[in-house]
């Protein structure tokens, strides 16, 4: 989609009088540069400016999460840690995971635990669908806010 | 020594833990907010930990969640910093019980300092003067009772109270029974405590701390007072070390009774008692603060003692490697502390983007920070930016550098206290050491009115 | 004292000039060329002129325009800083004359000690040791017979020349009659001077500078030594003081024989003589330099003295406030210069934006800097765009601290020595002390192959 | 000119569903900036932006040349100093300035003197005109490249 949109401005720029568009939507910012031109007269002592046509993907406070996120669309649902703690993909060591990919799972599930301060705490499915992709492995860390599952919800 | 220390804190204070940590071979967790995930401790730290949302209580101010990230990280003890959870007994208590060393005193020594009627008591018992006052007041009677023995004016205080929140002045009897029900209902709901006390109110006293350290094994040092007058409800805008106003004889009274007070209730680690001294040096004890301090950095530059390491090394257990002969101090030190607010708009909050940035160099100059040109400051903590320390061979010297130090400082984008900070640095009573507590709500009224220069721009910034 | 003091010179060592004078209450004018419009030194600056294009030629090097840049502004002295006309004895001569003082030596002590031929002379009648080697060579025959007396390698050297500019090794008599006329017509070029000698070539020494102060009184005074060994075509890229390699005893007689050159030529203000020191402790002198150096910071640091206010002092005609036992050294420094260069690519300057940037603080670290996020390098003049400087209470512990004010370090924009600096510092001969002035080549050459990391992105900027 | 140019970047931003535009040209750099927009589900924590709308001048590094520039047109004609030092606009003290306003003056006229380093160097004219403007007060000091005088040349 992005990509559209810098064709577009690169096309814009292209035919215009004018060196560089810098363009920002909340959570992009795209910015191209033409080549320096042939300086005339006295802006000869100009410094000769970088030669770029670049998609800056650090324009807004929340690009880190693009990178976070896995893919997404309207069908998908992201679950993730509530907290920082140790995730176990089941109830103990010896049995099943609480989710299989490809399962379906009903709101209210228990899809997870993750233990912090030596509780053991039941994360449970906020949305019904199927299980597309497991983003964690067991006995690994979590950091608060971090993408565990992918759900499909489209029915 | 500690293999993994966790910063439960941001912006300089973890800046400056994490220093510290490196230069002793230590490894740091850095936990965070969503709102700082472009900050720096986050950058300087080996690990980084998410720990929630923007808002204090779901992140800085959650144990829970600091306990888990210093569970996940295999850290082996907790630095709190100052503010947030620094003088929080209850979570110096779940950081032992949960196998990790909590950097600051134990739960009973925070509790013991941490209400105000207690370290009173405290004070008393280990002989240092105390402003004149009560114990718990009960009812109003009492009130009107201790407060006709000591004199008006008096200051009604919450127990639990701190920060400059809970407390006033009263004048006269008819004040005193109004304010009785007053601040007490406040203490309830601010501290959760509705205990109150009363004392009798100091005007025009200057405010002098003095800096002690103690190690597990019964040894105690001070390293001298500083002077932390210059202040606007009780948040410190400039401290120095030494005070101009303490002399030999003062000093060495000051630095006695605050040892006595430590030893008296074992005291590890890095800490602060801070007294009101009146214009006759009689000296009174208003409360002990059991973390480290912002101005630190000013005690630092004169004793040449990192006190960050050596907090820690106590609390890991070391034995002190120095005694109080051997310890010296140089020169003087001056720290200007760098807010992001509004110092002609009534102190409002400015937590805007860093748009340019210049701090300051060269011989005797220390910068103690976390922002850079870009950065933008959230809008949920403390407004403090960072701290221009600076060190000479005397207080004229001193004076003279940080004017120039923040001549060279720029930060455009928020509005800071730095044109307020340059006013008082070349103001004549500042200058002469002529000033008390009252001194920057005086040079604030008399500003008003007064045409205030707008601050410079930077314009060699693009 | 001085009124006002016009800076003849740029970038860091014109804002260090302008701290110094701002502390001791001297007024200060900037000249700047067009390209420098957006550099702080002007800002700094009480005063501003500009002088003319980037080019130095046409602006820093430019003695008419910097004259009358004095005159306009009625400064009453002039200091050139390093680099640029700080060694020029003509300027020095037609600051004179044009009744500004010279912040520096008269011309006929820079004559003396510049050519170098002349300053072998000076330091042997000093009893100060010299490299084996001739005095102007007349022709070839005279080269091989001298060169064949002292024995092969030997070093054929311009008198005029410097900054590692004009001189060549030669291993044999064949090497030598081929290289004569090369290097005399090199000479001729290169310094308008086609005078040539010969001096045995020592292959594998330190580099270690003393530096001294003298006063128009005749008292004289040593810093104690500086280690320079780490340097690339006699550019140097980290200093030291002290230096691990000399003990006691070297230290007492290398600054002896300073002072005794000192005196010789009578010298007022800051200069360093330089030495080379081979594996035995016998040391060389190589030349005196009549400036202040990039590197006085780390004398600076560890004698607690402000080398440019002190240089300052003694051109206005002070006598000096100190002598020889009043100096007392403390703990050890160490200097790291980021230069905006590619260190991978054959050192390519790299003059770009920065276009984000973050500096260490903390205690015990110097930023002496000129560099902005925002600000354009220009292209006309040295590379150097800062330098980090640290102290700490032993040279172990000042590394570990360089290791983390180099990790806290970003400059986003420029290529820079950055990454180097990081390698070498954590490099075990260097930690250990186990250097000599081929180190940086032959690391540099190790490095060749080996496959080099890609330096940090710091990716917190926006 | 350059407010037309801001108009059509207004109107652009306007009628699009971007948040902000910035078009750099060679001398000044044009930035708009909407309103923030009501921000839904989990961008939430996005700190508020700032509601701007801004000519920044100082984009490129000869914007100062504008400011110390006065306007010229393609008929005049600007002598600047040669050198830094002390402007004089008369032989000596006694005698008349060397030119006048609205006087013409050919080219190898002298029009001033600049005194530098006690010498004192007759600044010639390098085109023919009239004289516009005077720039400097007699005695002042003058920088290097600072306008002197502003020439008519049509002709």
């Amino acid at each position: 989609m992005w990509k559209d949109k810098l064709k577009e401005v690169i096309y814009i720029l292209e035919n215009s009088d004018i060196n560089e568009i810098e363009v920002r939507f909340w959570f992009r910012k795209i910015k191209v540069t033409k080549k320096p031109p042939i300086i005339n007269s006295d802006i000869s002592n100009l410094s000769p400016n970088v030669v770029t046509s670049t998609v800056d993907k650090h324009s807004a406070p929340l690009d880190k999460e693009d990178i976070i996120s896995p893919k997404v669309d309207a069908n998908t649902f992201t679950v993730r840690s509530p907290m920082p703690g140790t995730f176990y993909s089941s109830p103990d060591p010896d049995s099943d995971s609480f989710i299989q990919i490809n399962g379906s799972v009903s709101q209210g599930d228990t899809m997870c635990i993750v233990e912090a301060m030596k509780i053991m705490n039941e994360i449970q499915c906020e949305r019904s669908g199927t299980v597309k992709e497991i983003l964690v492995e067991d006995g690994s860390p979590v950091e608060f806010d971090q993408p565990l599952f992918i759900l499909n919800c489209s029915e | 020594m500690f293999k993994k220390i966790l910063i439960a804190n941001r912006g300089e204070i973890a800046i400056r833990v994490i220093r510290a940590c490196k230069e002793m071979g230590i490894k740091t967790v850095a936990v965070y907010s969503k709102a700082d995930q472009y900050s720096l401790h986050i950058k300087f730290a080996d690990e980084a930990i998410c720990i929630g949302e923007g808002p204090p209580l779901q992140s800085y101010l959650n144990i829970p969640r600091i306990i888990a990230a210093a569970e996940i990280s295999n850290a082996d003890a907790i630095h709190p910093g100052y503010g947030f959870l620094a003088e929080n007994a209850q979570f110096s208590a779940i950081c032992e019980e949960n196998g990790f060393c909590f950097i600051g005193p134990d739960s009973n020594t925070i509790n013991l300092m941490g209400d105000k009627v207690n370290a009173r008591k405290v004070a008393e018992d280990s002989g240092v003067p105390i402003v004149p006052g009560s114990n718990v007041l009960s009812s109003v009677d009492e009130l009107l009772e201790v407060s006709n023995n000591i004199g008006y004016p008096v200051m009604l205080k919450a127990s639990g109270g701190g920060g400059g929140k809970g407390m006033r002045v009263l004048h006269d009897a008819k004040e005193a029974e109004k304010g009785f029900s007053i601040i007490q209902s406040e203490a309830s709901k601010a501290f959760d405590n509705p205990e109150i006390y009363v004392e009798k109110f100091i005007n025009n006293g200057r405010h002098i701390e003095v800096q002690v350290l103690g190690d597990k094994f019964g040894n105690y040092v001070h390293l001298g007072e500083r002077e932390c007058s210059v202040q606007r409800n009780n948040q410190k805008l400039i401290e120095e070390c030494p005070s101009s106003f303490v002399d030999a004889e003062l000093r060495q009274v000051l630095t006695s009774k605050s040892l006595d007070l430590a030893k008296k209730v074992n005291y590890v680690g890095a800490g602060t008692v801070e007294f009101l001294v009146d214009e006759d040096k009689n000296f009174y004890f208003i409360e002990m603060n059991t973390r480290i301090q912002v101005e630190h950095t000013v005690t630092e530059m004169v004793y040449m003692i990192d006190l960050v390491k050596e907090q820690i090394k106590m609390h890991y257990g070391k034995e002190m490697s120095f005694n109080q002969d051997m310890i010296t101090s140089k020169g003087h030190s001056i720290e200007c502390r760098l807010n992001a607010e509004d110092p002609f708009n009534n102190f409002t909050p400015s937590p805007k983007k860093i748009d340019s940035l210049n701090f300051p160099g060269g011989i005797g100059v220390r910068i103690d920070s976390y922002i850079y040109a870009g950065y933008q400051i959230p809008p949920f903590y403390d407004s403090m930016l960072g701290k221009l320390i600076v060190h000479s061979s005397s207080r004229k010297k001193a004076i003279i550098k940080m004017q120039r130090a923040l001549q060279e400082t720029f930060i455009e984008g928020p509005k800071t206290t730095l044109p307020l900070l340059e006013m008082i640095l070349s103001n004549n009573d500042f200058i002469n050491g002529n000033f008390d507590i009252n001194f920057l709500s005086n040079f604030l009224k008399k500003m008003k009115g007064e045409k205030i220069e707008s601050s410079r721009e930077f314009d060699v910034y693009i």
